[in-house]
């Protein structure tokens, strides 16, 4: 006879409506009549993420500091153990649904495609065959989209607060199976979108069983999947615990890969490329965020006691994605295939941050590794979503045009947009006075506080050679005469100019006045465990 | 009325910004209001100097100052001048001679169609001079010395589209400068020691220091003055300075400005008493300069040339009567004086023979032009007479003098100097014969005249001057006027009386003048020998006995060498390095983006050698 | 005990190089699949050993996830399939460097 | 709120002048409203200076509120005498400078309006940089100067620009971000002794282990360098120099550059004191490098541009010497230093630029003879050359020799090898002045105009002021001297008492 749970519904119930609005999605897609479909599911999605949100934000406001904490830390384990809602995770969750609600307004955009939303009609049809033709005519839409963009927002959701493994890979699958899906839905170059998914499947599949594998191994060291206990194991090993280190290992496999480190990066610029644009936006900024915190809670909370035997290997990796990032982006050619990269360098930069493990002073408010990767995610992720906007802003007959070459001159004929692009890059490179600058030296300053200073020189050497790309793209934009006609700017839609106005807006203040944000991540405290 | 020193600059100066500012406007009589601003500095000049006169001899010294210059620290520079005995004669030197110059160019420079802007460059000249002469603080006089160098930067290149011009003032520029580093240095040391660079502030202390400090600024201001002086190793500049109008070489480089080095050495009288190292070297600096400058005079054809190198050789005298100490501070500045009457009015009498000439400078192409230009010839004889020291004219006085020190400090220093004087007297007459004497030379379509009167009044006044300037040493004025500052000079005990001196010397000069008179005699062809036929000697003098040439090997050739030399490192080197690390940065990013293959195995193959790497990374830290 | 754990090992082995060396896109899937299955047989046989039933729940979220897994993955595959006619995964390199 | 006014008025003139409806169509209205923006500015900065006790010295104006608390970073401005030399610097300027952009061909006119807003931008951000008193709000403004200048070099220069503007960034970059690095440090030393703070007078009193006052130093130290620029980190600044408009080439040389040296008084001597002296001599002899280098390869240039830019190579080299010699009047010397090297400069930069404009060639080979049909122009840029080579009676010729000195006092060799720039000076200079302005008329260049009302206009007041200075320096000394004092003696050391010193009363007097 097994008890039920003990659930708090309360602190949980971001989860369940995000969840619950995805399923209602599917029951919308069934019962609705294709001509309502799209306007409904996009109000519906809408609904649902600003409620999420809203209550995210209460159950923040309600978290209590745990007795025993000596560091500050608020929340506590819920559901058995199986979730942990603490600050951080509950900060990620909102910060999620805000990324969620800034590429819906990228995915619900139907301005450029002739009034049709950017992902393909039919994604059964054999591309360029006259059915996919048909479907045009016949103006067919995937509103699955909207579905699946919330379901894999719940799998982010879970997959940042969870507290035990199992619950943990489950959420890893349920956050990239439907992500695989929407990949494989653009409406243009449906080849490489095809390709890009398979890629992302068939890797995504094969790493996470390595996580999975790790989980086992874990379970077999400690005899738990429950993350505290296992800390508990950890703390009070005798033994150096070979299959311990094993089992981290390939958890850490499992998450790098997620996060896009190298060498497990592979993935990252064909995806990018090949997915969606509004897609490869909302990858590229949530995913990050939701696996890094994930990663940070596995480290920090069941692993913690063995830090000292995994940090020197995080700081190699580390300083490999920055320098690999940065170095390879230069040579890029295509738009998205250099923010891929560009990525990646970011995964190093935070990786820099994450590997001091820098837990700070007690019951003191300072930059931790915790809230100084918060703050990083959050303007990384902000105009991450921007600078794809922007992406899917600037087209010719055949669709975005990505290529840089096409972006020349594109200062002279649409200085506004030029303008905030440049902005999001300069946040990129951490030029002062933009929100990139703040989060650089926020996870520097973890870093060194953390007592790894030689991180934070070679991270700011890194992070020279990065400017240099985005430096690089400014240079086209604005300095290179146009070659022949230029690339022709779509009139961008109401939704996409709100998205990359609200983005370039956050990138600005937050790099004037990051004071309220950096308040809240500090205060949110360590993982509770 | 003594602490006026500052207007006496004041005037001159406003007269130069004047003309500048006020442009075109004054072109029709910028020229007056320059002679007039020259002509009121010299009559405020003689007016203080009255007074002066007036005064006892203990307090002819006045100091004012304008107010602090600049400060810092424990440096303080005040902006102050000083009047008195050394300085007052200066003072009527610049701007008595000045003036008549100035008057002389009205005529000379008529029909330049920069007259007015010449006329300013003359005006800043006289106020720089005055500021050096009256300075109260070496690094006022050194403004003022600066403030020379460039007046005479521009009125050498004053006929700037000649590139020859430009090139010599340049030249004369940047050789000073290397004075000038010197100089620098001399003040940086004066500073270091003393904390101070006022002039009187350090001859003063200067005993407290030690001899090497004396022996040290000693020379360091000689090297300014050398530059400034035209003294060997520094003199290569002056003969091309002849590039200049002909009233800036009489001005500038022959009565004042040449002299300054003189001044300096005189001025800084407590330095040099206190070095003996440091006096030697300046006798020994006078002494070949002298030489050296006899032996160009005696080999160019060019008449400017002749008598640059006569000033060199006749500064050359200075110096070496100045090194002589407290014995000879005084007869330098007597024949400084002296020099710079005659010197200024051969300069005078060449620029109207050359004015006759249509600028023509080749003496070769002369002869026989004591009948064309009378008063020119007179006024030039007579400054003649006196340069060679011919009895009773000012120079015999004053080069005597130095030459009686000069015997009573070492016999044949004295010889060496008597020499000279020889040698003088041969080229100058050498100059007379082939420029007055002879036959007519020059081609047919010039007509040698008399210059207009403008130029010819400076000329007699100066003559006048050059025949009566001996006057200065009637009952020994000069030297007790001096001592004071050049300290008390007991007579020189000569191994022979002072009248063999004098007769030996006046033998010497009356050979140099038979030599030239015989040379001379008969009509010289008027094209110079080539080069291969004339003696090692004459080819020497000719060249300028190779100074450019060795500067050249051992200056400017080695520069340019070095700057191409690191023009091309800083190219490659430096910039090449950074731009080099940039390629290789490139050249890395296409190498690694070779790793993204676009197959799917291949990645998987790195996640799983990833995988490994990781846990062999792991087990390495925690079992190593 | 050991056994087990060693066999799931080598199980895993076994899948990932099939992952590296096959090209035919379904059987790399299988070998995925096979891999989950080691990892199932670890949690199993941990489970026995620490004597909690939490591996073998562990086992059955897997089958669970592997499963839906599969839905996924066959779909795309089939429609790549569909475009290019072939299932070769090393056919799919439009995207690289 | 004096000095946020003064900062924030061009950057609001800015604005203005980028977004006034029609400014793209109407070049003329552009140009007016920006140099009534810089006049305004100017007066501002009149009237801060008039209230400014010279006397009293150290920090006023003081204005302090928190800005990232989380971070401890405090929106922290003030003015010392130096600060306050280079604000008026920076304010002086900028009107000439603008004045002087009227005529400037640009390579797309159509964004004239972009021009004028970044330079304006610009002398905003360096007010700010030039009187922040918080080390992070320091840094800040610090590297934004790099985007408009950017822009100006790589949208508005000439041939080669945008390869110029990104070297010029990615090099400035680079150290910016090593001092970054440093700053993260401090935070993590301020964190760790308690409060975290970036405040100039927190920081002052800092503690730090000598190794790690080292490295920090470096980073701040390598920042400044790159700025200054010093050998052997020079080389973006020719080719910045080379192929940015006139104007631009001063706004970077005359007012950016001196952020470098004057940071490293701020920031190097007075929070890492020791480890500056540990540095001095290796820095010093960079310097003296940096001033006979210099020196040398701008005699070995043709285009007129690079070579004012080796030039000031030369001229940073002695300031930076001067700081290092920790004397009163080395250090005020190098202050005074930056301020007669930024006229100087500017009258090079420009009235060569203007001679550049009407012969289309910026070859030192392509001129020739120009006194003759241009004389005014000829005379300008004689006088600022000669202010370059530092003659006496005009401006440099007083810093420098106060460097010298100052610097005698502590290293004779030093000195005596610095000296031989002023050598070296007089041959470049007037190498250039020869080949461009004497000797007979270059052919092709009779179309040549001399200098129209307003660039005469433009040139005149800095002109005059390079005079005036040389012989009345005191004003400005004045504000100096009591503020460089403290930082003498923050760094601990004092100047050497001259041997044999002379008292005052004994001056004047006759032996």
């Amino acid at each position: 006879m097994i008890p039920a749970a003990q659930l708090d519904y309360w602190v949980l119930s971001p989860l369940f409506v995000v969840a619950g609005f995805a399923v209602l999605g599917l029951i919308l897609e069934a019962a609705l009549g294709r001509r309502y479909r799209f306007v409904v599911q996009t109000i519906a999605t809408a609904i649902g993420l600003v409620a999420a949100l809203v209550v995210s934000v209460l159950v923040y406001g309600d978290l209590r500091t745990p007795e025993e904490a000596g560091h500050v830390a608020r929340g506590a384990v819920e559901a058995e153990g199986a979730v942990t809602v603490d600050g951080p995770g509950v900060i990620t969750w909102i910060m999620l649904l805000v990324f969620a609600l800034l590429s819906l307004g990228l995915f619900a955009e139907r301005r450029f495609e002739a009034g049709m939303s950017p992902f393909t009609g039919r994604a059964a049809d054999i591309p360029g065959s006259d059915e996919e033709s048909q479907a045009v005519q016949h103006r067919l839409e995937h509103t699955e989209v909207f579905p699946l963009m919330l379901f894999a927002l719940s799998g982010m959701m879970l997959f940042a607060t969870a507290n035990d493994l199992i619950t943990m890979f489950v959420a890893l699958e349920v956050l990239s199976l439907p992500l695989y899906v929407l990949c494989a839905l653009s409406r243009r170059r449906r080849l490489i979108s095809q390709e890009a998914a398979m890629k992302y499947f068939l890797l995504g599949a094969f790493s996470s069983v390595f996580f999975l594998y790790g989980a086992a191994l874990a379970y077999g060291y400690s005899g738990s999947l429950n993350l505290t206990i296992i800390d508990e194991a950890v703390s009070a090993r005798a033994d150096s615990g070979g299959l311990l280190l094993v089992a981290m290992a390939m958890i850490a496999v499992g998450l790098l890969f997620k996060i896009g480190a190298v060498p497990f990066h592979a993935w990252t610029p064909d995806v990018y490329q090949g997915a969606p644009t509004p897609v490869t936006g909302f990858m590229a900024a949530a995913t990050k965020a939701a696996a890094f915190i994930a990663l940070m809670r596995v480290f920090f909370v069941a692993f913690g006691g063995a830090s000292w035997d995994w940090r020197p290997t995080f700081w190699v990796v580390a300083v490999i994605t920055m320098v690999f990032g940065s170095v390879v982006a230069i040579a890029q050619t295509d738009v998205k295939r250099m923010l891929a990269y560009s990525s990646i360098a970011h995964a190093g930069f935070l990786l820099v941050g994450f590997s001091a493990a820098y837990v700070g002073i007690a019951n003191e408010a300072v930059l931790t590794s915790v809230s100084s990767v918060l703050f990083y995610l959050v303007v990384y992720g902000v105009a991450t979503i921007g600078a794809f906007a922007v992406v899917s802003v600037v087209r010719d007959s055949a669709g975005e045009t990505t290529h840089l070459a096409k972006w020349t001159g594109l200062g002279q004929r649409s200085p506004w947009l030029a303008g905030t692009f440049a902005l999001f890059m300069l946040s990129f490179a951490g030029i002062p006075l933009t929100a990139g600058f703040i989060g650089k030296w926020g996870v520097f300053a973890a870093a060194w506080a953390g007592g790894t200073w030689p991180l934070v020189v070679i991270g700011v050497l890194a992070s020279a050679l990065a400017a240099y790309f985005y430096v690089r793209v400014i240079v086209l934009m604005f300095f290179t005469e146009p070659v022949g006609d230029g690339p022709t700017v779509a009139a961008p839609g109401v939704l996409t100019t709100v998205v990359i106005a609200l983005a370039a807006i956050v990138t600005v203040v937050l790099g004037v006045l990051p004071g309220p944000l950096l308040d809240i991540v500090q205060h949110a405290g360590a993982f509770v465990r | 009325m003594l602490e006026l020193s500052w207007l006496l600059i004041a005037i001159p100066l406003a007269g130069a910004a004047l003309l500048l500012v006020w442009g075109k406007g004054a072109d029709r009589f910028g020229h007056l209001i320059a002679t007039a601003a020259s002509a009121a500095a010299f009559v405020l000049g003689l007016i203080m100097f009255v007074e002066l006169i007036g005064r006892g001899a203990d307090d002819r010294s006045v100091t004012t100052s304008l107010g602090t210059w600049f400060e810092a620290g424990r440096f303080h520079v005040e902006f102050a001048f000083t009047f008195d005995q050394l300085s007052s004669l200066f003072v009527l030197l610049i701007t008595g001679v000045g003036t008549l110059i100035h008057v002389y160019s009205i005529g000379y420079m008529a029909h330049d169609a920069r007259r007015r802007r010449f006329f300013a460059y003359l005006n800043l000249f006289v106020a720089a001079m005055l500021t050096l002469v009256l300075a109260a603080d070496y690094l006022v006089l050194f403004l003022g010395w600066e403030g020379v160098g460039l007046a005479s930067f521009l009125l050498i290149g004053f006929w700037q589209h000649k590139e020859t011009a430009a090139a010599a003032a340049n030249k004369a520029f940047i050789m000073n400068r290397v004075g000038d580093l010197g100089m620098v240095i001399a003040l940086m040391t004066m500073f270091a020691t003393f904390g101070t660079t006022s002039i009187a502030a350090v001859n003063g202390a200067i005993d407290s220091a030690s001899g090497s400090t004396a022996t040290a600024l000693g020379l360091l201001l000689l090297v300014g003055a050398c530059g400034k002086s035209a003294q060997v190793p520094l003199q290569a500049w002056l003969l091309d300075a002849m590039e200049g109008p002909t009233p800036v070489s009489a001005l500038i480089h022959a009565a004042t400005m040449v002299t300054a080095g003189v001044y300096l050495v005189v001025r800084s009288a407590g330095i040099y008493d206190a070095s003996e190292i440091a006096r030697t070297v300046v006798v020994i600096v006078g002494l070949v300069t002298l030489l050296v400058g006899a032996w160009i005079g005696c080999a160019k054809d060019d008449i400017k040339k002749v008598l640059a190198g006569s000033t060199m050789s006749q500064i050359g005298y200075m110096m070496l009567a100045a090194g002589l100490g407290p014995a000879g501070y005084a007869f330098a500045i007597f024949h400084l004086l002296t020099h710079g009457f005659f010197k200024a009015n051969m300069f005078l009498g060449a620029g109207s023979v050359m004015h006759a000439m249509d600028d023509d400078v080749d003496m070769r192409h002369y002869g026989a032009l004591r009948r064309a230009m009378p008063i020119t010839f007179v006024t030039f004889g007579l400054g003649y007479l006196a340069i060679i020291g011919f009895p009773g004219m000012s120079g015999f006085f004053s080069k005597d003098k130095i030459i009686e020190a000069a015997l009573g400090y070492n016999t044949w220093i004295g010889l060496a100097a008597m020499i000279g004087a020889g040698v003088t007297a041969f080229y100058m007459t050498r100059l007379m014969m082939m420029t007055f004497f002879g036959e007519k030379r020059w081609r047919d379509e010039v007509h040698p005249h008399e210059s207009p009167s403008v130029m010819t009044i400076p000329l007699i006044v100066l003559a006048a001057a050059s025949v009566l300037g001996g006057a200065l040493y009637l009952g020994g004025w000069i030297t007790d006027w001096l001592e004071p500052i050049a300290g008390h000079a007991e007579h020189p005990h000569l191994p022979v009386p002072v009248i063999v001196v004098q007769l030996g010397v006046m033998a010497v000069v009356a050979l140099g003048v038979a030599a030239g008179v015989w040379l001379y005699r008969r009509d010289v062809p008027d094209r110079a020998a080539a080069d291969a036929d004339v003696s090692i000697v004459t080819r020497a003098g000719r060249h300028e006995i190779y100074t450019n040439e060795v500067n050249g090997a051992l200056v400017v050739l080695p520069v340019r060498y070095l700057t191409r030399l690191l023009v091309w490192l800083d190219a490659r080197g430096i910039d090449g390095t950074v731009t080099g690390t940039a390629d290789r940065i490139g050249e890395a990013s296409q190498q690694l983006r070779r790793t993204q293959t676009g197959y799917v195995r291949s990645y998987a193959l790195g996640i799983f050698g990833g995988a490994l790497l990781v846990v062999l990374g792991l087990l390495a830290v925690t079992l190593a | 005990m050991t056994e087990y754990i060693t066999l799931s090992f080598l199980l895993f082995t076994i899948g990932a190089v099939g992952v590296l060396v096959r090209r035919n896109a379904i059987v790399v899937f299988m070998c995925v699949e096979l891999m989950l299955n080691a990892t199932n047989l670890a949690f199993v046989s941990f489970a026995r050993q620490h004597g909690n039933l939490d591996g073998q729940t562990a086992a059955f979220f897997v089958m669970v996830v592997a499963a839906a897994e599969v839905v996924i993955g066959l779909a795309i595959i089939v429609s790549i399939y569909r475009t290019r006619r072939s299932t070769s995964v090393d056919e799919a390199n439009l995207l690289k460097a | 709120m004096m000095l946020t006014v003064l900062a924030v008025t061009p950057i609001i003139g800015a604005l203005l002048v980028a977004c006034w409806p029609g400014a793209s169509g109407n070049p003329r209205l552009v140009k007016v409203l920006a140099l009534a923006v810089s006049l305004i500015t100017l007066v501002l900065a009149i009237v801060v200076a008039a209230q400014f006790d010279a006397a009293e010295g150290g920090y006023q104006f003081v204005e302090q509120r928190e800005w990232i608390p989380a971070i401890g970073a405090h929106y922290a401005l003030g003015l010392n005498g130096i600060g306050l030399t280079l604000v008026m610097l920076t304010t002086i300027l900028s009107p000439i400078v603008i004045l002087a952009a009227w005529g400037d061909r640009l390579p797309n006119p159509a964004r004239t309006h972009t021009y004028f807003a970044w330079m304006l931008a610009l002398e905003g951000l360096a007010i700010g940089v030039f009187a922040a008193t918080d080390v992070f709000l320091f840094y800040l403004l610090f590297e934004a100067t790099l985007v408009p200048l950017y822009f100006l070099i790589g949208a508005h220069g000439g041939v080669g620009r945008s390869y110029a503007a990104v070297k010029f960034l990615i090099y400035n970059l680079v150290g910016g971000l090593l001092m970054l690095a440093s700053i993260v440090g401090l935070y993590a030393l301020t964190t760790r002794a308690g409060e975290s703070s970036f405040l100039h007078s927190e920081l002052i009193g800092l503690d730090i282990s000598a190794g790690t006052e080292k490295l920090l130093f470096l980073g701040f130290f390598i920042a400044f360098a790159v700025k200054a620029p010093m050998w052997p980190l020079h080389t973006w600044l020719p080719d910045a120099a080379a192929s940015s408009t006139p104007s631009t080439a001063v706004l970077m040389v005359s007012i950016v550059d001196k952020i470098g040296t004057f940071a490293m008084i701020r920031w190097c001597l007075e929070i890492f004191p020791g480890a500056s002296q540990w540095a001095s001599p290796v820095v010093m002899v960079l310097a003296v490098i940096s001033i006979l280098y210099g020196a040398l390869l701008a005699i070995g240039q043709d285009d007129i541009r690079r070579l004012i830019a080796f030039t000031s190579v030369s001229h940073f080299g002695f300031i930076v010497l001067g700081i290092f010699a920790f004397t009163t009047l080395s250090t005020s010397g190098a202050t005074l230093y930056m301020f007669n090297h930024g006229l100087s400069t500017a009258v090079l930069f420009l009235v060569t630029g203007m001679l550049i404009a009407r012969r289309g060639s910026a070859s030192i080979s392509e001129f020739g003879g120009v006194q003759k049909i241009a004389p005014v122009l000829a005379g300008i840029l004689l006088i600022g050359g000669l202010s370059s080579l530092s003659l006496p009676g005009l401006a440099p010729f007083i810093s420098e020799f106060m460097v010298l000195a100052g610097t005698f006092t502590v290293s004779i060799p030093l000195a005596v090898i610095a000296a031989f720039g002023i050598i070296l000076a007089a041959v470049y200079i007037l190498l250039m002045y020869k080949r461009t302005m004497t000797g007979p008329l270059r052919p092709g260049l009779d179309g040549i105009r001399e200098l129209d009302g307003r660039e005469f206009t433009a040139l005149a007041p800095a002109v005059v002021l390079i005079i005036a200075l040389g012989f009345v320096p005191g004003p400005l000394l004045s504000v100096i001297n009591p503020s460089v004092e403290p930082v003498i003696a923050q760094v601990g050391a004092e100047d050497p008492v001259p041997p044999h010193p002379v008292d005052a009363a004994s001056e004047g007097a006759h032996e």
